[in-house]
C-alpha cells in the first residue's frame, strides 16, 4: 500500500489512519484484536501529572447519530504510563503519538521532559476536554494561556507538537497556537452535549453535560477542518469527528486533513481503522490517484 | 463476526432469538457479546447468551429502548453483527467449593440458565423472577417464579437457600439492594451491569468502583464479589 | 388540553409547541396538511429588508441523524409579506411569532415598524443564519452590534422581542442580548456543517458551509439551553434543535425551555408537532404532573 | 399514511416494490410521494409512481444510497409511510393538442410509464433507456433501450419522432442536456429531479430557476416546460 504512504512534521506514516485518543485506550486491548501496527499511527489515551479516577457512571449514553461519553480522563498519571505503558507502545511497528492533558503550562512541561527520551513520535496537548471541571477546559478558555502553553511546549519538545481543540472558541485558539509555533492541530474533540432523562427529569449524566461524538458531529468536524485548513495551508491537521467508514476519511482529507483520527468507530467495531485502509487503498487504485491528489482537494476553487 | 437469525420468539416486553454463527465461537456462562447495528453508526450493545450449542447463540433481549426495539423487530435469516466473547467467565471468578443458588431477574435469568446448564454439579437451586406471567408465552422453565402471582422472590429464596449456598445474581440494581441487606454474611457475587462503549476494556466506558480501584465491568467483570465492590467515591 | 396551557412574556400558549423558523415557510402548504390553530404558535419564515431569491441547488443534504441546508434565506421581502402573507396568518387562531433577519439596526427597526400593527405576538431577530454571506451572520460576529440591534428593536417594537442564536459565541451575545434587554432567546440555529462529494472532491452546497439540523444536533441544543437557563433563570427560552417526538420537547423543556419549535420535524412529518403536542398532554396526565412541575427540572439540584 | 409491501423484485442496481395502502389514495401520473425512514428522524425521500391501481403503488427504486439501500432491503409484509400525492400531474401542465414521445432514463421511466397507461391518447411512441440489460431481469417492457446493447438512445429517439410530437422528459441532467441541444425547437416538457426536504413547498429545497422566478420542484413541478427552466443565476 506504498500509495498511502504520507510525510507529516517530517514523520513518515505508512497511510493517514490513526486512532484518537481515548477510546482505543493505550491499545493494550486493541491489538488483541487487530494488528495496530497495520495503522498509520496510534494516539494514547490522554494522561495528566496525577493520576485521575474519572467520573461516576454512567459514563457513556447513546445518542441518535452517536453517543455521549463523560469519562473523566481515568489515568494512572504519567509516571505510570511511562514505567507501564510506554514500552508496550514503543514495541508497535507505527507512530505513536502521546496525548497529554494538563492544567498548567507547568505540568505540560513536567511531562515532555519526562517523555522526550522515548520513541513517541509527536505529542498531542489536549486542551479540550468537555469532561473535566478543571484541566485542559480550563486552559481553552483563556487564549492567552494557550499561547503560553504551547510556545513553552515547543520550546522544551524534542517531538512536534500538534494541539487539539473542540469547536467551541477555535478560530481564537488556533491563531494563538500558530502563534505559538506549534506543528499541527487535532480537530475536533467531542462537542458538549446532554441528555435528559424523561422520567426523573434530571440528567442521566452525573457532570449534566458530556461529550458528543460520532457521525452526529461530522458535517460540524468537516466544515471546522475546512476552516481552519482554509485560514493556515500549510498547518498540519489531524480530522476527526464521526469518521466511521473510507468515504468519511476522504471527505476530512478533501477538507484539509493530513491524517484522520478513529474514535466512536474504534468502540464500534474494531475493525474499521483496518477497513478503511483497506478500502482507501482500493479506492485510490480504481480512481487512479496518488494521496497528494486528494487532500485539501475541497479547498480550490 | 455474523450470525443468522433461525428462531425468533416474541412477547410484548420480550424477545427470543437463536443466532447461527457463522465462525467458530467459543463462549463459556456470564461472558457475553456486542450486537452491532446494521450500518455501524451507533453503538454496538452487550448482550449475555442464554444458551450456545452446535454453532447457535440464544440471546434473551428486554425490549426498553432503540437497540432492543430493532433487535426485536428482525426476522428469521436476518444477519446480525456479532462481537466476542467478551468478559470473564464466571466460572474463573467464583469460589469453586461451594455450591450456589443462582438468583436471577429479568434477563439477568440470562447468564445463570448457561451457568446451570455447563455446571449442574456448582448449582444448588435456582430462582428467577419475573414481573408478570406473560414471560410464559415465550420462555418456560421450572424456577421461574412470576412477582405477579407469587409475591417477592426473596421470600422464596429463604425457603431454598441452605446454610452453605453461596449466590450468583444477576439483576435489577434494586433486587441487588435488597440481597445483599437481607444476606450481610453470604457469599454473595453479582453480574454487574453498566452502559458499554467497547465491552472491550478500551474506552474506560464501564466503571465500577471496587476496593482494588476503578475496574471495568466489561473486562473485569460482569461478576464480582459483593465484598468487592463500593459505592462510588469521588 | 388545558394542562399544556402556559404563559410566557405575556403572551399566553394553548401548548408549549410551535414551529421553528423557516421549514414550515408561512404556513400556507401546512394549514392545508393539519390544523396549524392547534398548535401553540407559528413562527413564520425570517424575512429581510429587501427579498431574496435564496442559494442555488442543491440547498438540501442528507446527513447521519439529520440534514444540512443551504435556503439562504429565499423570501419576497417583508412589504409583500405584510400584504400576502400577515393577512393569512392573522386568519390563524394562535400566536403567530414573526422572523425577522436584516444587516442591521436600521433595517430591523423598518420591518418592526411595519409589523407593530399587525396582529402578530411577537418578533423573533434572527442574528445567527448560516446561510448568507451578510446578512445576521454578520450582526452576530459582533456583540456590540447585537446590544445595539437588540436595544433598538426593544424600543420600536410593541410585541416582546426573541433573538435567535446558533451555538458560536452564545454565551457572549446572550448576555449582550438580556443587556439590552430582549424578552427572550430563541436556541438553537442550524449548526455549521459540510459535506464533501468524495467523487469530485468538492463541497456539495455551493456556498461550501451549510447549516446542520435535526437530532444530530440535539445534544448539543440541549445543553446549550441549559447553560443559558442556568445563567439566567428569569430568562424565556424557545428551545429547538432536533425536536422529533414528545420526549425530545419534554427534554428541552426540563433543560429549561418555555416553548419548544420543531422544525426538521415538520419536513420528515408534517404531523410530528400534532403528535408532540398529544402525547405530551398523555405524558403529563399519565404522571399526574403539571407542565410547571417539568419547566427546568434538570436546573434543580 | 402506510402501506404493507407485498411483492418485491430486486436486481443489482434497482428494485421494484408494490405496496398496498391502507387508506384512499387518488394520485396522477407525474405526482410522486415521500417514503419516510422508519424511525422519522432522517429526511423522508420523494419517489414517483410507475402504477397505481386497486389501492396498489408500484415503485421502481434506483439502489444509490442509505435510504434507497434501506428501501431494498425490506421485505414482503413490511410497513412503509408514505405522504402524498405531491406536485402536480403532468396533464395538469402539458398542451392537450399534442401527442408525446415519452422519453426516460432509468428510474426516469417510471412516471412515464405510469402516464402512459392513463393517457394512451396523448401517447405517440416510448423510449424508455437503461445503461445495461440487468434491468430486464425485475423489469420487462416493448419500449426498453439498452444502451450496451444498442448505442445511443437519443439516435433511436430521431427515427421514432415525428414532426408534430411533442417530448415529455425524465431521465438524467446529461442525457437532457443532450435532448434540448439536439432538438431546440421542439415542445419538451422535462420533470426535473431535486434534493427534497418537504416535498410540501413549504421548506425551499428544491428550487428551480424560471422566467417566473424561483419555483419549487415539488410543489410547482416535478414537471416544467424546457422554455420555462433557466440556469441559476444569483
Ligand atoms: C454484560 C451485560 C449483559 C447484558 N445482557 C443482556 C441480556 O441478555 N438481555 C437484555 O435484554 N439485556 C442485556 N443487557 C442490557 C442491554 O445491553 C441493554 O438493555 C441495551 O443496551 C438497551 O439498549 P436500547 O438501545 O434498547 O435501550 P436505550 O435506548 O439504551 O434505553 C435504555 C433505557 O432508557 C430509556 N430511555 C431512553 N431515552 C430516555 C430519556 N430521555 N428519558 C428517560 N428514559 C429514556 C429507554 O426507554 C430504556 O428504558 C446486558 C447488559 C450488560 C452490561
Ligand atoms: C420528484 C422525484 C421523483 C423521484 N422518483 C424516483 C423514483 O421513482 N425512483 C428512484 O429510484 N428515485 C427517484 N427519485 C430520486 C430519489 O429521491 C433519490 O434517488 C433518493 O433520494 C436517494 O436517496 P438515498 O438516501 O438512497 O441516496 P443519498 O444518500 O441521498 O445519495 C445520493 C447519491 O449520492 C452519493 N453519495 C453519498 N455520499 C456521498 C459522498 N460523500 N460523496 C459522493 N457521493 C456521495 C450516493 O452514493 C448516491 O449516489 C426521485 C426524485 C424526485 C425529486
Ligand atoms: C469514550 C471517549 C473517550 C475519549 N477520550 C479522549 C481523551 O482521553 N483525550 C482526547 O483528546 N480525546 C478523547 N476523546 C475524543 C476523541 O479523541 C475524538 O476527538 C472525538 O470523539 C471525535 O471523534 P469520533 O467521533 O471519531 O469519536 C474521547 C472520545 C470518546 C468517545
Ligand atoms: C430548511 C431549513 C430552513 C430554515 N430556515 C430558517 C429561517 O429562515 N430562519 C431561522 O431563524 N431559522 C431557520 N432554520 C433553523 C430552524 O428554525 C431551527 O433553528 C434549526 O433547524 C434547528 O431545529 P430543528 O433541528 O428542529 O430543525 C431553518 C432550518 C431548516 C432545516
Ligand atoms: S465498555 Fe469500553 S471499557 Fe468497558
Ligand atoms: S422540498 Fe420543501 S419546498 Fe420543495
Amino acid at each position: 500500500m506504498e500509495r498511502l504512504k504520507t510525510k507529516v512534521c517530517g514523520i513518515t506514516f505508512n497511510n493517514p489512519v490513526i486512532t484518537a485518543s481515548g477510546p482505543s485506550g493505550n491499545g493494550e486491548e486493541l491489538n488483541k484484536l487487530i494488528d495496530i501496527s497495520k495503522l498509520g499511527g496510534f494516539t494514547s489515551k490522554t494522561i495528566t501529572l496525577n493520576s485521575k479516577i474519572g467520573n461516576p457512571p454512567p459514563r457513556i449514553i447513546n445518542v441518535d447519530g452517536g453517543m455521549l461519553n463523560s469519562i473523566g480522563l481515568q489515568n494512572d498519571g504519567y509516571i505510570e504510563f511511562k514505567k507501564n505503558t510506554v514500552p508496550f507502545l514503543e514495541s508497535l511497528n507505527t507512530n505513536i503519538i502521546a496525548s497529554l492533558g494538563g492544567y498548567d503550562s507547568q505540568e505540560f512541561e513536567i511531562m515532555i521532559k519526562e517523555l522526550n527520551s522515548t520513541k513517541i513520535k509527536a505529542f498531542e496537548l489536549n486542551l479540550s476536554c468537555p469532561n473535566v471541571s478543571k484541566g485542559g477546559a480550563v486552559i481553552s478558555q483563556n487564549p492567552n494561556l494557550v499561547y503560553e502553553v504551547v510556545k513553552n511546549a515547543k520550546k522544551i519538545s524534542k517531538k512536534p507538537i500538534f494541539v487539539k481543540f473542540g469547536i467551541e472558541n477555535v478560530d481564537e485558539l488556533v491563531e494563538n497556537t500558530v502563534a505559538a509555533g506549534a506543528d499541527g492541530v487535532t480537530l475536533i474533540n467531542c462537542i458538549k452535549g446532554m441528555k435528559i432523562d424523561i422520567n426523573t427529569g434530571k440528567t442521566i449524566l452525573k457532570r449534566k453535560i458530556g461529550g458528543l461524538s460520532g457521525p452526529a458531529i461530522k458535517p460540524i468536524a468537516l466544515a471546522t477542518v475546512y476552516k481552519i485548513k482554509n485560514k493556515y495551508p500549510d498547518l498540519s491537521i489531524i480530522g476527526m469527528g464521526g469518521i466511521m467508514n473510507f468515504e468519511d476519511a476522504l471527505e476530512f482529507m478533501m477538507a484539509g486533513a493530513s491524517l484522520v483520527g478513529i474514535g466512536t468507530g474504534v468502540m464500534i467495531d474494531h475493525e474499521i481503522p483496518v477497513n478503511i485502509i483497506k478500502n482507501l487503498n482500493n479506492f485510490l487504485l480504481k480512481k487512479n490517484k496518488k494521496l497528494d491528489e486528494i487532500f485539501s482537494s475541497a479547498q480550490e476553487v | 463476526m455474523e450470525g443468522k437469525i433461525i428462531l425468533k420468539k416474541i412477547s410484548k416486553e420480550y424477545c427470543i432469538l437463536k443466532v447461527k454463527l457463522t465462525e467458530d465461537m467459543n463462549i463459556l456462562p456470564g461472558q457475553f457479546v456486542m450486537l452491532s447495528h446494521p450500518l455501524k453508526k451507533e453503538l454496538s450493545k452487550p448482550f449475555s447468551v442464554m444458551d450456545f450449542e452446535d454453532g447457535v447463540l440464544t440471546f434473551f433481549v428486554k425490549i426498553v429502548g432503540k437497540f432492543s426495539k430493532l433487535l426485536s423487530e428482525l426476522k428469521e435469516n436476518d444477519i446480525l453483527n456479532i462481537k466476542g466473547p467478551l468478559g470473564v467467565p464466571y466460572i474463573n471468578k467464583i469460589d469453586k467449593n461451594l455450591k450456589y443458588v443462582l438468583v436471577g431477574g429479568g434477563c439477568g435469568a440470562v447468564s445463570l440458565i448457561y451457568f446451570k446448564k455447563i455446571y449442574p454439579n456448582l448449582v444448588e437451586n435456582e430462582l428467577y423472577g419475573f414481573k408478570n406471567s406473560s414471560i410464559r408465552k415465550i420462555f418456560e422453565h421450572k424456577s421461574l417464579f412470576i412477582d405477579e402471582e407469587s409475591g417477592n422472590p426473596l421470600d422464596k429464596l429463604d425457603t431454598i437457600l441452605k446454610e452453605k449456598n453461596g449466590i450468583i445474581f444477576c439483576g435489577s440494581k434494586g433486587m441487588q439492594k435488597a440481597l445483599l441487606n437481607k444476606y450481610p454474611n453470604k457469599k454473595i457475587y453479582m453480574s454487574l451491569e453498566e452502559n458499554m462503549g467497547c465491552g472491550e476494556g478500551m474506552c474506560k466506558g464501564c466503571p465500577v468502583m471496587t476496593t482494588n480501584g476503578v475496574k471495568m465491568v466489561c473486562k473485569d467483570g460482569p461478576l464480582f464479589d459483593s465484598k468487592e465492590v463500593l459505592e462510588w467515591k469521588d
